[in-house]
């Protein structure tokens, strides 16, 4: 599906400033995008120098163990990362032609085009961007959801945000637009009134409606435990398609539902996506939800993305072992013979002072090499598309027994290694 | 419980002897006149050999009269130390400077004897330690209450600043014969309610405490012993008549300090809870306002049958806390501060608007020893132990002077006091001589204390013990116990229930040493501590004599 | 299960509790030491006296006629007659409530009007000046007894500075709401009123407004970490809004919890204080009635007591079944 | 580590160290802690004079660092009414009494010492009775469920419903006959076995100390039968949780009896809320009987609340005889709680345990 012509620049290369090059279609572009945990045992790199690039009307994938940093990456798109993380360094280019306008006076170094570097908008602006330019779907809907507040009016508030939104123009917009303490006050204290209004409450109830939810406009009156968990994450999904988004990130969204339901969200979100023509960034561990839905996939692996491409590109030439090592761990049905061969050993704690530079793969790798024992670029991928990709030095040359790295190599300076 | 303790000798029980007596003595009536005897108050030259040290008690021949035979009986009282004599407390007042008022001796605070200072002080607020006990005049028995009843309710007979008999709703009192007073009712008094007052008011009041089956339980019966009813002789010339059952000869000063008379119509026509929350009364302040345990109003009774107070309104509200009530004074929120502690009274004294003033009280201090236990069964020993408490350094330092020192259980002025007792010196030699002599060497006692029941008895009982503590051959020890417990040991009427050795204070407004001694030293006195044939002969002899003094 | 149920289950619940509470009183003076005797009759009463004084009691009859008795009148609202004023106990209780809840109404607003900003405030800004501060003071007012709170302030504000009064209650609120049509100057009335209330109110108010504090800054930290809020923000919302609508809120149930368990403490913070402040409410009754053994009143007080402390708690499961829904499906 | 039946697990010791490192509050609250416990467990040694010796000749001293100067008034009858001479007298403060004396001469700091012992005595003995009532009734209510849990818990709303103060005053109150018999005069052992008077006499105190130390016995009771159910509640909460478990399933399956199910299994696993909230307790408790004891109704004199009550009718002239053991008391609890505070955050026991008064 990719005619690309200008295949060989990377969107990775560091360019100092300026929105990266990249596909025309590109609708964000993030680079070199490093957030990192201070906490009292160290400082964590939960993500580690990040590209890549989501298209129009694209479900681009992001795939990985648990702890390989996804999440910590899909809230730093929408700057929600709590303290004691913080986001060190990086651009999130957005294409958004008015804002472009808006600030290409003020803030000429975070406009290049129709694009902005929205971590270097101002935090009002940023967190207005929240709805109607990314929302989120997230793992857990049971913990997402506020336990105390009807569902419909929940969702009501989403699209409340984006109609004041609408009402007054950004540059006037204040932390609380428009909406403090007073205002609160007296809302609580009189009787029918409240932040939500009418009218918002009806698109809720029409969302619900669209996300396939029976009986909409009654269940929108109810409380989240009086939902089913697939239920509760089709309203997660209505809640974040209120501010109709630019992107949709879905954050492990099936995870935490039971097979039969995980299909239908799955099926729900494609549908969403193709009738609004979304981009969808699909943060998932499971490689069958990648397969099943996505365009490009981004293999991540200790913060980064070791390995990416079309899904043909990843899927069926890996280059990256650790991506082979993924694809081997999935049963294939077609061959009764168990190939399963999991990955040994743990995802590395992401301590900054135990990682080092060099491959993080490497202490698990079956490949390991001495050239891994140094940081590694990433590299054009023979095979597949221009889009193929990796971090990995098997990109530029074979395996070598001769300089494989002895299998104690790690044991001696690592706590963390693989269990033989 | 009750502020002032004071007590009724329990008249039947001794006098059925003393009317015998009485006959013989023949003597009639003089006890009528008030103004008679008054001056009289130490009879019986006897007692001026006083150089005699308490030890010996030297052969005195017998007194004839009633106060000869109370001045004996307090000698013996000295001599047998059945008490440890500590103090006459005295009341001690915070006086704003906007009125002009002088304190009683009998603790009461008449509002009627208030005169402003200066404008603010028309309207006079009154802070005492606690609020009345219902507003039933006849129905109570301690002072706080006293002093709220009676600025609306009158007693037959009244007692001035100093303590003599002066006559208020009573024109006139006399004895018929040895079992008969008479009293003549004064004219033209109303009622705050309108209703004039006649003798059957009177005689009614009087039988409504005297008899249970008359409306209330009156705990005042047993101020009027002796009383068995009233009434009325001639409704012309206004005379009531009161039997008693037999010669009682303080029955004027009796009425002196209680019976207030009450509005027979309206007390009939009103259940309890009405008489105990609304007044009528003939006194010179009428309720205008009353909050059970927080505040009672008065407002100057315009007709009154006397001269009208001279302030407009009276308040009396209370703080058991004596700091809030100087505070309160201080503040300008009240006008009189009842019971001003001693270390709070510099405090008094500094500011420009409030000033001390005190009088000796009619309430005496002591620590009573059981006769019958050791060692307290030693007279030698009990004499020890008064010769053992520094009791000018007490009043000096813990009293900061506020109180005088005792002899006797009778206060001076009081009928029948000895003047001739002087209070055990402090002699550390003497007191180990004597415990020496009692056999009791070695002896451990211990002081039972009220907690903030009289002025200071925490530290007062603190101080003797650890006084009598100094002696090498006895040791000593306080112990305080809330004053409901000391009470509920003290009342039950065997002495078996008491404490060995315990600190009470002893009220009197009758001004009469009998209504001392008897109730707690006479082996018949329902509080006593004491037993002793000779004390009760000088008892019985002196209740069978008509007092010298009214 | 409906709230209208809800409630009325808990309702019924309460009256058994009333009824413990009843008989509960009502044993009280049978296994206490002494006897009521003691209170009416005079220190030396004869035992004549006393024997009548017990049959005018009762106190002659058996112990389950009295307690049958006690219940019959008690339905009847009859709580006795004051042994010391023959005043019925129910009147003088009664009158000396107002007083009371005027004290605890004003320490609970002072207490959630500052605890609950400052809770907030400590919580969103960890870690910061402002969180040192308020943590530091919810420490020092959970551990200061009132008591002596209450001492220090009537030394420094009454007497040292005299801009309080030193004790007592001025008016009150329905003599204040008297005073508009009345002869008093409103003003006056209402000043003198609040002036009187102020101190013992702060005294009372203090240890509930540090432990609120504490109670809304923990549950506030707490619910922070909770998914929804990210979820909550992540679609925009002004922090106002998460914060106060949907954080606060659900923080308030856990804290209200805790307060319906500490209304008891509420209630004898009263008491000392107003033991302290010489104000004419329960407390002081109460403390005069055990020392006076006026048993009609002690127990008529320990009866509204315990009532009131009955139906606050069932406001109180009211109020937490409305801030989470949960509860009713449980 | 193990406490009777109950072990620690070493993760629990090391969260307990995690904290302490972490959190100054922690370390200021042990070392109050430790300060208190050490002056009350030694208070015959360190304690300047004996607490209960008064010299009226040096009442009202002002502690070190005030000079104070008072009116002496001195009265005398002058007819009838009493006439009030008041002269200036500089009383000056002496290294004897650091804290100051009191109304009798007592020294302060000595009797703030000794009241320490009053009420952590009070405190500790207080909560374990506290604890053995409330936990009984909370597990056996808990673990059979049912009528006896609600006849239980029924029980507890009743006595929830008697506020603790007004409850304790009230049994104190009434029952004060027997108070004063019932306080056990325990005797010091410090001071009979002459380990005190030879210290003292080392280190230049020489005075005698009390033999005998009072233990409000009442209080205690009362104290402890007041606050039952807070630990009723927590040991239901935790009994009703366990008993679900699988392996105490198991273990019933295999036909153990309830007592060995109940103190193997369902306590132990109930003991760190119990712990946490004991700690809590014992700060309440503290208050509780300085209240007490400032109402009036306390069985001993030595102890802080009756201290400040009677430093309240001297607040004027002497301020410091109620402001000493007013502090003393805000610092104990405050070191308390911050144990308390401690504990929670380290074992986590998920309960919002805050006693009440």
């Amino acid at each position: 599906m990719s005619e690309t012509t200008s295949g060989t620049e990377r969107a990775g290369t560091p360019t100092g400033d300026g929105a990266p090059e990249g596909h025309p279609d590109d609708v964000l572009r993030v680079r070199d995008l490093s957030t990192r945990f201070f906490t009292e045992e160290g400082q964590i790199n939960a993500v580690e120098s990040l590209d890549f690039t989501v298209r129009d009307g694209e479900v681009f994938g992001i795939v990985g163990e648990s702890g390989s940093g996804k999440s910590v990456a899909a809230l730093s798109l929408v700057d929600l990362v709590d303290s004691p993380g913080r986001i060190t360094s990086g651009e999130v280019w957005y294409r958004d032609a008015d804002l472009a306008d808006e600030f290409r006076d003020d803030v000429p170094e975070a406009v290049d085009g129709e694009f902005v570097d929205t971590r270097r908008l101002p935090e009002g602006v940023r967190r207005a961007l929240r709805g109607p330019a990314f929302s989120m779907v997230f793992q857990d809907p049971m913990s997402s959801l506020n336990p105390s507040i009807t569902v419909g009016e929940q969702i009501a508030e989403a699209v409340e945000v984006q109609r004041r939104a609408r009402a007054n123009p950004r540059r006037t917009r204040s932390r609380t637009q428009g909406y403090g303490m007073g205002r609160l006050i007296v809302d609580s204290l009189l009787p029918n009134r409240g932040y939500t209004s009418e009218s918002s409450m009806n698109r809720a109830i029409e969302l619900l409606e669209q996300v396939g939810i029976p009986d909409p406009a009654e269940r929108a009156h109810e409380y989240p435990h009086q939902f089913s968990g697939g239920m509760l994450q089709r309203a997660m999904i209505a809640q974040a398609l209120a501010g109709e988004p630019d992107v949709l990130i879905a954050d492990e969204p099936t995870t935490a539902l039971d097979v039969t339901i995980q299909a239908q969200i799955l099926n729900l979100l494609r549908d969403l996506q193709e009738e609004q023509d979304t981009s969808v960034v699909m943060i998932t561990h499971d490689l069958g939800v990648i397969a099943r839905m996505c365009n490009r996939v981004g293999v991540m692996y200790a913060g980064q993305i070791v390995e990416r491409g079309t899904l043909s590109d990843v899927f069926d030439s890996p280059v990256h072992p650790y991506t082979e090592g993924l694809i081997g761990s999935i049963p294939d049905l077609d061959d009764p013979a168990p190939r399963l061969q999991p990955i040994e050993g743990n995802v590395p704690s992401l301590l900054d002072e135990e990682m080092g530079g060099r491959c993080f793969f490497a202490d698990r790798c079956p490949k390991a090499m001495s050239d891994c024992l140094q940081p590694i670029p990433e590299y054009d991928a023979e095979p597949g598309t221009d889009e193929h990709a990796a971090r990995c030095v098997l990109t530029e040359r074979e395996y070598d027994e001769a300089d494989a790295l002895p299998p104690d190599h790690f044991d001696r300076n690592e706590e963390v290694r693989g269990d033989e | 419980m009750s502020d002032q303790d004071t007590s009724r000798r329990r008249f039947l029980q001794a006098a059925g002897s003393a009317t015998a007596a009485v006959a013989l003595a023949g003597c009639s009536g003089n006890g009528g006149d008030p103004t008679e005897g008054t001056l009289t108050t130490s009879a019986g030259g006897d007692e001026t050999q006083t150089t005699t040290s308490p030890e010996e008690t030297t052969e005195r021949p017998e007194p004839d009269t009633r106060d000869g035979f109370l001045q004996r009986a307090n000698r013996h009282t000295h001599e047998q130390a059945p008490w440890v004599f500590l103090h006459r407390q005295y009341s001690v007042y915070g006086q704003s400077s906007d009125i002009e008022w002088q304190p009683r001796t009998d603790e009461r605070v008449a509002a009627y004897a208030i005169e402003p200072a200066t404008d603010a002080g028309d309207d006079v607020v009154m802070t005492q330690s606690q609020m009345d006990s219902g507003l039933d005049p006849q129905d109570h028995r301690e002072t706080p209450t006293d002093n709220i009843v009676l600025q609306a309710y009158e007693g037959l007979l009244e007692r001035d600043r100093e303590g003599a008999i002066v006559e208020t709703l009573a024109t006139d009192y006399e004895r018929l014969d040895e079992t008969t007073v008479q009293f003549t009712v004064r004219d033209n008094v109303s009622f705050h309610s309108g209703d004039s007052l006649t003798p059957e008011d009177v005689a009614f009041s009087i039988n409504r405490i005297v008899d249970s089956d008359v409306g209330i339980e009156s705990p005042q019966v047993d101020q009027l012993i002796g009383v068995e009813g009233a009434e009325v002789a001639s409704s012309d010339d206004r005379t009531v008549n009161v039997n008693l059952s037999g010669l009682n000869p303080i029955v004027f000063a009796s009425f002196a300090t209680y019976c207030d008379v009450m509005n027979k119509s309206w007390v009939e026509s009103n259940d309890q809870a009405y008489i105990n929350q609304n007044m009528d009364g003939t006194g010179p302040f009428e309720l205008s306002n009353y909050e059970q345990g927080v505040a009672v109003e008065f407002q100057r009774n315009d007709d009154y049958w006397d001269d009208p107070a001279a302030i407009s309104t009276f308040t009396i509200n209370s703080a058991s806390e004596s700091s809030t009530r100087v505070n309160r004074l201080l503040s300008d929120e009240t006008d009189i501060a009842v019971n001003v502690p001693p270390q709070e009274v510099s405090r008094v004294e500094n500011s420009d608007d409030a000033s001390i003033s005190a009088v000796p009280s009619t309430r005496v201090i002591f620590n009573a020893m059981r006769y019958d236990v050791e060692p307290f069964d030693s007279p030698a020993f009990r004499r020890a132990v008064n010769h053992a408490v520094d009791l000018d350094s007490i009043i000096e330092n813990v009293l900061q002077t506020f109180g005088s020192p005792t002899a006797q259980p009778t206060l001076e002025g009081f009928f029948g006091h000895n003047e001739d007792l002087d209070p055990y010196p402090r002699d550390l030699e003497r007191a180990e001589e004597l415990v020496e002599e009692s056999g009791y060497a070695g002896a451990e006692i211990e002081l039972v204390t009220p907690i903030g029941r009289y002025l200071k008895d925490v530290e007062i009982a603190q101080a003797v013990a650890s006084q009598v503590d100094e002696l090498s051959n006895v040791s000593a020890t306080a112990r305080q116990v809330e004053f409901s417990t000391l009470v509920s040991q003290v009342t039950t009427g065997n002495i078996e229930d008491k404490p060995d050795w315990y600190l009470l204070g002893w009220g009197n407004a009758t001004f009469d040493a009998i209504q001392t001694i008897q109730p707690l030293l006479a082996s018949d006195g329902a509080l006593t501590s004491y037993k002793n044939d000779e004390l009760d002969r000088l008892l019985d002899e002196a209740q069978s004599l008509p007092s010298e003094s009214n | 299960m409906g709230y209208g149920r809800f409630l009325l289950k808990r309702g019924v619940q309460g009256v058994g509790v009333v009824w413990g509470v009843v008989t509960v009183v009502f044993i009280l003076r049978f296994i206490t030491p002494g006897s009521p005797i003691d209170t009416v009759a005079p220190l030396d009463a004869s035992q004549e006296t006393r024997q009548r004084i017990a049959e005018d009691l009762g106190l002659d009859q058996p112990l389950y006629v009295q307690y049958l008795d006690y219940l019959w009148e008690l339905l009847q609202g009859n709580m006795g007659y004051s042994y010391i004023s023959s005043i019925p106990a129910s009147v003088q209780v009664f009158q000396k409530l107002p007083a009371t809840l005027e004290l605890a109404v004003a320490a609970s607003v002072v207490a959630v009007v500052i605890s609950i900003p400052l809770g907030v405030i400590s919580a969103t800004r960890r870690h910061q000046p402002a969180d040192y501060a308020a943590t530091s003071f919810s420490l020092l007012g959970i551990s200061t007894p009132n008591f002596w709170l209450g001492i220090m302030l009537v030394l420094v504000f009454a007497v040292e500075l005299n801009v309080f009064p030193t004790s007592g209650r001025a008016y009150g609120f329905m003599q204040s709401l008297a005073a508009i049509t009345g002869p008093e100057p409103f003003f006056t009335v209402v000043t003198a009123w609040l002036a009187s209330l102020f101190l013992p109110a702060i005294t009372l108010g203090t240890y509930f407004t540090a432990l609120i504090t504490r109670l809304v800054r923990s549950g506030m930290l707490d619910e922070l970490s909770e998914g929804y809020v990210r979820a909550t923000r992540a679609k925009g919302l002004p922090e106002t809004l998460v914060r106060y609508k949907h954080v606060l809120r659900n923080t308030l149930v856990p804290v209200v919890t805790v307060l319906g368990l500490q209304l008891g403490t509420l209630i004898g913070g009263a008491v000392i204080t107003e033991a302290v402040f010489a104000w004419p409410g329960l407390g002081t009754e109460i403390i005069r009635a055990i020392n006076a053994r006026d048993w009609p009143i002690l127990q008529g007080s320990l009866i509204v007591i315990g009532t009131g402390f009955v139906l606050l708690n069932i406001v109180v499961d009211a109020l937490y079944a409305y801030l989470d829904p949960r509860v009713i499906a449980e | 580590m193990k406490i009777g039946p109950i072990s620690i697990s070493p993760r629990t010791i090391r969260n307990l160290r995690k904290e302490f490192r972490s959190s100054g509050l922690a370390r200021i609250g042990v070392v109050l802690v430790v300060v208190i416990v050490l002056a009350a467990a030694f208070a015959p040694m360190i304690a300047p004079h004996n607490p209960r010796t008064q010299n009226l000749d040096r009442a009202q001293l002002p502690p070190l660092g005030f000079t104070d100067t008072e009116q002496r008034t001195s009265t005398e009858m002058v007819n009838g009414s009493v006439q009030t001479v008041t002269e200036n007298v500089t009383v000056n403060a002496t290294a004897q009494h650091p804290l100051g004396t009191n109304s009798l001469g007592q020294d302060i700091l000595s009797r703030a010492i000794y009241g320490a012992r009053t009420s952590l005595l009070v405190g500790l003995f207080g909560t374990v009775l506290a604890a053995l009532l409330g936990v009984t009734v909370g597990l056996t209510a808990g673990y059979y469920r049912g009528r006896i849990d609600d006849a239980l818990m029924r029980t507890a709303d009743v006595s929830l419903a008697f506020p603790s103060l007004v409850l304790a005053i009230a049994l104190i109150g009434l029952f004060s006959r027997f108070q004063a018999d019932v306080a056990i005069a325990i005797t010091d052992p410090l001071v009979t076995t002459g380990v005190a008077g030879s210290f003292r006499d080392a280190v230049g105190l020489p005075t005698p100390m009390p033999e005998t130390f009072v233990l409000p016995t009442v209080v205690i009771l009362v104290v402890g039968f007041v606050n039952w159910v807070w630990f009723a509640r927590i040991a239901r909460g935790e009994a009703l949780s366990v008993r679900e478990e699988e392996y105490v399933k198991a273990a019933r399956a295999l036909g153990a009896s309830d007592v060995r199910i109940v103190f193997r299994h369902v306590l132990p696993n109930s003991i760190t809320p119990i712990l946490v909230l004991a700690t809590i307790q014992v700060a309440a408790i503290i208050l509780l009987e300085s209240a007490l004891s400032f109402l009036g109704f306390s069985g001993t004199t030595l102890s802080w609340g009756f201290d400040i009550a009677q430093g309240r009718d001297y607040l004027s002239s002497s301020w410091w005889i109620a402001t000493v053991p007013g502090i003393a008391i805000v610092l104990s609890v405050i070191g308390i709680n911050l144990v308390g505070d401690w504990l929670r955050d380290a074992l986590d026991p998920g309960i919002e345990g805050e006693g009440g008064m």
